[in-house]
């Protein structure tokens, strides 16, 4: 794994324009409302050189750069959100956001007229939807349809889209609109309208979105750079070209069973499109729909998977059973978000992990495997259909809304570099085919309609050992309860052991699992740099867990839990390695760990050793 | 297709039957070994899928590749198999409690997508397998474990439902008429697109008798009309009556009598897209004074999902640049370090 | 029933709208607050039920009681609502995603049960809330985000899903024609049983015009016709347009024109039983010549659920000896230990 | 709690019929088929008096009674299971049969005439369903139908219903047809078409009992028998009634939203017959309906319920963690078996207990309860009503197959001395109502629409304190998420502390929770009375576990916990409380345990000790 560099704890917004969009004003208050909410903050406003720059021109835009967060020292280097009013203001500015950045713009603007008073070519600027976190919005109109009912003329309606603009990216980062709200009854303290016109429609840009679930990305720097090709991506689509590549190496069709769902829908739209590669995406009525056409799939030879986020879990668990008990290969992706119920469900949060491991009826075994960063949704997708397909067993991948969204840099691998994948099917020529037979890793042998000779019957009732018909006898019964769970225990022997990064000999061991890998491995590379010694282990694997879990924890004197839920992985472990202490950092906010906080809580624990 | 020809033995498998003795789902299951024996596709080519309840134990009692599901969910793991794989022939095996109370959501939408599935639903009006609690097809009052004072709930006919889905094929059928249903499940294989065959099947436990009124010996021929595309309505003991329209409104009259005679009667058209005669043909009851039309009672054509999908890809990769996954991870913008 | 009478902005909650400028959900909510006003409960009497979508954040801007649901699930849980508690007024709001796609299988439901409702149907043709993929009424080959190829699903016409369900009221209104629209939720209440009110909804966002054949201003006239009960089926800018019968099926006739008077058009009608007319008005399209059909298409009287559940939990008490829970306990064999 | 004596090790069966009927033939093929799967078997036939006493009477009736079971001596003084031909069969033997026993009826034969020669009133008969589990067979017709296709005269194939119930009874206690078949094709050898149809009788009666989910019941005698008014009760019953008391106690209205599904079935059927106690019934379309309705009927101000069996509970996730996130009263029953996924319908498990605590999206906290017995499945559900109404939560109970479908005698309660039940209604007379605002005990106040000037939204997004409207603030949903986890932890307070039964001395603990109850308290008073010093604890109380947990089990050597499943509450005690040692004993053969095998471990570990 290359190190990465998290940096979520500062933001770099820009806000770009036209001279007259008004961004001056938009960034200046952006930054006093972080600042008053206890951010640092720094800025720069960056003005056109001309003084009367034609309009729409690159020469015309203004741009307004602010950094905030903690230990804010600089306006930054290159922006993590750019606001582009214009095509102008995007060809200006996007040579130089960070890869992944969330780019906001307005649509309205976007036309061709536009285009070429930037002078750029419209299909060039469309890669951009690649490679960054586009917001579409159509931020003219929209702020026109809302001062629709007011006085005012049409020029000063469609002055106030900065506000609209504005209200956005509060939305995104959660900040409160009251400061600038009163900013806007003072100052326009004598035109009451233009105030109320103003404030309404900072208003309608934040609710704006809140209804169409504006996401920010983050992204990640690797400082070790190795030699190849690379690209941006997201973990989303790693984790949708994580399953073609799966599919393609297993020389097997793919189907997607799955129903949108926020944060994870993108998985659904990216299969939609790769009907290039023969990939069948099925838009299901439901999430039952979702898993129970994708078992359908699997029984009939594919690799199949389906994709969703928690509640939709929750709704798949019925089926998720019979995938385990008909002991068929298939992927489930659920990308995290906050909870219970619809929760938060644009915000980040790792509190699916009981539900992933038990959340079904009966004695009911899944393998649970986590994604830690974008990229490597592609090899953990492409794991778990390699067990999937190798163990004839459902499994389950969890990521969260902050990979998901996330963007990176990636080394982009080529495919005949991936592991091989055996498929478990029957020999075409064997005499004869027993459907529960097992072999030593407790898998049986896959055989699909089509196949001659080999016809038999599946499904949800206990069936006996080796046949496979139905039965009812208690001791068959427990002994393929045991055999299910087994081969699900068995599977240890075919993953990596536990790793463990940081300082080896420290006393204390940061332990995490999944999307919190980022901050965690920044925050202990910082302290072991700055002196402090401390060991970090991170979890990929969850069920079952590495070989050497039990060896790796025994060696530190305190261990330090930390994750996005009440302590879900924490409890896990107590109940497998019950003899270890373990100490908890929970956060249960939507937002993901800062690496502030990590020290902060680090260093307490060493001082009380 | 087929290199070989089969009996309907051949679709019998080795696991005995566990349905109650006189239980129509046993008469069912021998014109489904019978459709099977006589369509044109190899053994290995067919799956029975089904979900919960009596009528879903149908898949452990056939040779052939076969899913028992879970409750309700027939409609959507048959849709996979066959978008999947549209070369095999997909059979839907349904009750209905499963397919019209759990189930009924996935029963619309297969319809509504039109995938090339044989739908069977085994309409005993009952749950059998739960012991006797009323469907969604019970009869408005009747008394059932879970309706002790009789149900205060309209009844669907599953006919409305697949029209009101924007449904292709429709027909109707009864248990123990071997032949003809044999037939008919033969045509609905033939029907490209999703095929819904209503049978109405007698649970001689829980609800014996239910279909008496259309069945029994002494009133079937006056209380059942067998339609085929392209002959007049007619039916009766004495083949001398038949359906005409009224208006809107369908009417029996009796050849011969009020200077009807054999040509007034009503043309059965299967293939008109209109639903509107199929409708009232569907909605006639015994208790309205019409016979209950059994046979073809529609069948359009229209393109089924899991082609057009095939087309779509076949079209998309004639076009695409990207033809493996490597192409696509090296699609859009990349960059080199050296 | 009321004891005070209501302005519609007394059904406004303190809480700010969250829709998209210009969304049709806008104005919807405003025909709802007025026809609210205009009834006659008391305003601690509604309950604004909803599951999870755009459309479904409407009962936070209600000053009523409110429950945001699950997604799909808005018609069980009002079901739950009305049936506890018969005497409110409850009003279901409901997507094209939230109430047939993964809701269908409770809107038919309640539809078949007749459970007195006012279920408002959200129709924008489109998921909002999760940014535009296609939605079980998105039209054939419709591009979305989840259909880049466009669609290969036949869509669902929501009223003819209602028929298929046995339904006994069905209207259709626009979203920005508040007046008409108003009226319409009145007349839906006052009907006792499950009443569904589609309406065109314009989303500006993700399928912004899906309905401007119908709606935008040159067209209007003469592609939309507005149904009353009892009056003839006119329509067009002349209002010289009228649909007669012609055969079985709907035709366009102009008056005037062949001989076609005023008097040969067809009177609305909305009370008869037989579905078949509703249905034909119900499918009228555009791209057949037709003119779409809005108003209430369909009302007709049948007991509703809550209704018949307290009638026979009235008798049931009348006639048994348990009057109490020491009544049940003691009932049957029982034997004293001394 | 009264001492409960539980006997399912043995089984007594009596075979009653016509002298005619063959019932001498089948106890014997019963009970050799049983003694050569290695049961003990003690058998007593008893003929009719009169040699050739007229069809029908109650003095023709033959019968055969035996014991089967391990450590059998006699034939068993009262049958737990009861095979009745016909009227004059049932009334001659209805009188002995233990409480609660399974009566099999032939209801062919059940005519008026039949009535009439066996001199008992049809109505009077009737009052069996109440006591007993009666399984109804039309098993002359079927019979009949069964050979409908042989050549056999209409006399004989109506001799061949013996092997039919024969059939029936085979598959209630999972005996195997082949000892059967072969002494009939032996018996038979020179008419085969008689013995064909015999075993073709006798499989169809084994299939038939397997359609209708014929299922056995037990029974549990009191050794301590209290003064007052008894009746027998099976556990469906007892908590439907629990339910009906809850709701009278609070003085509110009822609901049930249900879907059928075995084994909780029986518990829809009965709230449907209670529209005398104004219950409402809501028979849904599906699981998710059942729930959804009944959240509808809390917020409409009724005490709600729903019930179902672990396939269901798993559709029921996703709505459950809205009943959590809305905090509205809800009790959601949950009759256990045999998993994963349909499984073994009609037998028991306790494996739905990871689901019960984990399954939902999120941060979800639920509190879990679970019965013991039949009889205290009422006192359970009541209790379940109480809690979500005084904490305003969901409150899951579960059962099992076992005893759902168990049946014991139970001394009546009088309504007057059940605990009272305070409903957390805002007073009518409150100025303001803030939805969200807690008490001590994180509880917040109950509205109902119909009350003036309450009106307020609830909804599945995370919600602002107090006010209760919807909010995306990252502190506020940490704060929330703590508060509903809070609030379920104070429960403990508000519950018993966990009692320990046998020697408080010992130094094994025998832990079990549920339905286990009968057969680990009858173990260990038995080992107690013979010398062997053991303790039980047993666990009602699941979430949040009763205050003194930790201590009782602090004061064992060995902790030894049993559980139908494979280990799901010891592990759960193990993350709980990590620092004792458990001990596991699972079985998952969808049968309860037996006293002997009980004896067996805690035996096998004191040797250890
Ligand atoms: C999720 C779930 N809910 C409920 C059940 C219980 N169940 C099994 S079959 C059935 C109804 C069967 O009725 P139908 O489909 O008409 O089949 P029949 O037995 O009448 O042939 C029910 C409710 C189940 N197995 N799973
Ligand atoms: C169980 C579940 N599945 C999926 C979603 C995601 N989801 C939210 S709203 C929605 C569709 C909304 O479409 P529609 O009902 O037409 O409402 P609109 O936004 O168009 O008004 C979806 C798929 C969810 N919240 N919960
Ligand atoms: S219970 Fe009814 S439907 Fe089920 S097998 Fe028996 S007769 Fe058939
Ligand atoms: S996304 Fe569409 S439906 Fe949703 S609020 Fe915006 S305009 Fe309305
Ligand atoms: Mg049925
Ligand atoms: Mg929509």
């Amino acid at each position: 794994m290359d190190k990465k560099i998290i940096e979520v704890d500062q933001v770099v917004i820009k806000f770009a324009g036209d001279s007259g969009d008004g961004m001056q004003l938009t960034g200046t208050q952006f930054s006093n409302t972080s600042a008053l909410i206890g951010d640092d903050v720094s800025t720069f406003p960056d003005y056109p050189a001309e003084i009367r720059a034609p309009q729409g021109t690159v020469g015309g835009v203004s741009g307004f750069q602010l950094n905030f967060g903690k230990k804010v020292n600089t306006p930054g280097d290159f922006p993590d959100v750019l606001v582009a009013m214009n095509p102008a203001a995007l060809k200006a500015n996007v040579g130089w956001v960070k890869d992944g950045a969330t780019i906001i713009i307005d649509t309205d603007s976007f036309t061709d007229k536009n285009f070429v008073k930037a002078g750029c070519d419209a299909e060039k600027l469309k890669e951009i939807y690649n490679d960054y976190n586009v917001i579409e919005a159509p931020i003219t109109s929209l702020t026109k349809e809302s001062l629709k009912d007011t006085e005012l003329d049409a020029k000063s309606k469609t002055r106030s889209k900065n506000m609209f603009a504005l209200g956005m990216v509060y939305c995104i980062f959660d900040r409160p609109l009251e400061h600038s709200i009163k900013f806007l009854e003072n100052k326009f303290a004598k035109k009451i309208e233009i105030a109320e016109a103003n404030i309404k429609v900072l208003k309608d840009g934040f609710n704006y979105a809140v209804t169409i679930h504006a996401m920010p990305s983050f992204r990640v720097h690797s400082s070790t750079i190795e030699k190849g090709v690379y690209r941006n991506i997201n973990g989303n689509t790693a984790t949708s070209w994580g399953l073609l590549a799966a599919a393609e190496k297993a020389n097997l069709p793919f189907f997607l069973g799955s129903y949108p769902i926020t944060p994870a829908s993108e998985i659904l739209v990216e299969i939609e499109k790769r009907r290039d590669l023969g990939a069948k995406a099925f838009q299901a009525e439901d999430e039952i729909g979702g898993i129970m056409t994708s078992i359908g799939a699997a029984f009939a030879g594919h690799l199949a998977a389906t994709s969703t986020s928690g509640p939709g879990l929750a709704l798949k668990s019925e089926a998720l059973g019979l995938a385990v008990i008909t002991e068929l290969p298939l992927v489930v992706v659920n990308v995290q978000r906050g909870g219970p119920s619809t929760g938060l469900p644009t915000k980040t949060e790792q509190s699916d992990l009981f539900q992933a491991l038990f959340g079904r009826n009966g004695e009911s075994p899944v393998p649970v495997i986590a994604a830690s960063t974008p990229s490597n949704c592609f090899n953990y997708a492409f794991e778990a259909a390699r067990i999937a397909l190798e163990h004839m067993t459902p499994v389950l991948l969890l990521t969260d809304g902050f990979i998901a969204n996330g963007t990176e840099p990636w080394k982009i691998p080529s495919m005949k570099d991936m592991p091989e994948i055996k498929t478990q099917f029957i020999g075409k020529d064997e005499k004869e085919y027993l459907p529960y037979l097992r072999d030593k890793n407790m898998v049986r042998k896959w055989a699909v309609p089509g196949m001659k000779g080999f016809e038999h019957r599946v499904g949800g009732l206990e069936k006996m050992e080796v046949t496979g018909n139905v039965s009812y006898i208690p001791e068959n019964h427990e002994a393929m309860s045991i055999e299910r769970d087994e081969k699900v225990k068995l599977i240890v022997n075919d993953i990596p052991e536990l790793k463990v990064e940081g300082n080896k000999d420290a006393d204390v061991l940061v332990v995490g699992w999944g999307s919190t890998y980022g901050h965690l491995t920044t925050a202990v590379r910082e302290m072991n740099g700055a002196g402090t010694k401390v060991a970090h282990a991170h979890f990929n694997y969850i069920n079952p867990l590495p070989k050497n879990t039990a060896e790796v924890l025994s060696n530190y004197k305190e261990i330090i839990v930390f994750e996005l839920n009440l302590g879900q992985f924490a409890k896990y472990l107590r109940m497998m390695h019950p003899t270890n202490h373990y100490e908890y950092y929970d956060k249960v906010q939507g937002l993901p760990l800062t690496v502030k906080e990590i020290k902060t809580k680090v260093n307490q624990i060493l001082e009380q050793l | 297709m087929a290199d070989t020809k089969y009996n309907f033995k051949d679709f019998k498998s080795d696991q005995e039957i566990r349905w109650c003795p006189g239980c129509g789902d046993i008469a069912i299951l021998m014109s489904v070994q019978k459709a099977m024996a006589a369509l044109d596709y190899d053994k290995e080519d067919y799956a029975v899928i089904s979900g919960i309840g009596c009528s879903s134990r149908f898949p452990y009692y056939m040779n052939t590749y076969g899913f028992h599901g879970i409750h309700g969910r027939a409609g959507v793991l048959a849709s996979g198999v066959k978008t999947a794989n549209p070369k095999l022939s997909v059979w839907q095996i349904t009750g209905d409690g499963d397919g019209l109370a759990i189930g009924g959501n996935h029963f619309i939408h297969e319809i509504r997508r039109n995938i090339d599935l044989n739908i069977v639903l085994f309409n005993n009006q009952i749950y059998g397998l739960t012991k006797g609690q009323y469907s969604p097809t019970s009869l408005f009052g009747q008394v059932t474990k879970s309706s002790p004072y009789g149900t205060i709930e309209q009844p669907f006919h599953p006919g409305e439902l697949v029209i009101g889905a924007r449904g292709k094929f429709f027909a109707r059928s009864i248990d123990n008429k071997v032949a003809d249903t044999t037939e008919i499940l033969i045509q609905a294989d033939k029907h490209k697109g999703a095929s819904v065959v209503e049978i109405l099947q007698n649970c001689v436990i829980y609800n014996n008798g239910a279909h008496n009124a259309i069945t029994s010996k002494e009133t079937r021929d006056d209380n059942q009309i067998w339609l085929k595309h392209g002959e007049p309505m007619i039916f009766g003991k004495e083949k001398n009556k038949g359906l005409i329209l009224d208006g809107l409104n369908l009417k029996v009259v009796t050849i011969g009598e009020n200077g009807i005679s054999k040509d007034d009667i009503l043309v059965h058209d299967a293939h008109q897209e209109l639903p509107y005669i199929h409708l009232a043909l569907i909605n006639m009851a015994v208790a309205d004074g019409f016979p209950v039309a059994f046979g073809i009672i529609r069948s359009v054509e229209a393109p089924s999902y899991e082609v057009l999908l095939e087309e779509q890809i076949k079209d998309v990769q004639s076009r695409s640049k990207i033809k493996n996954v490597d192409d696509l991870l090296l699609s859009g913008n990349t960059w080199t370090v050296d």
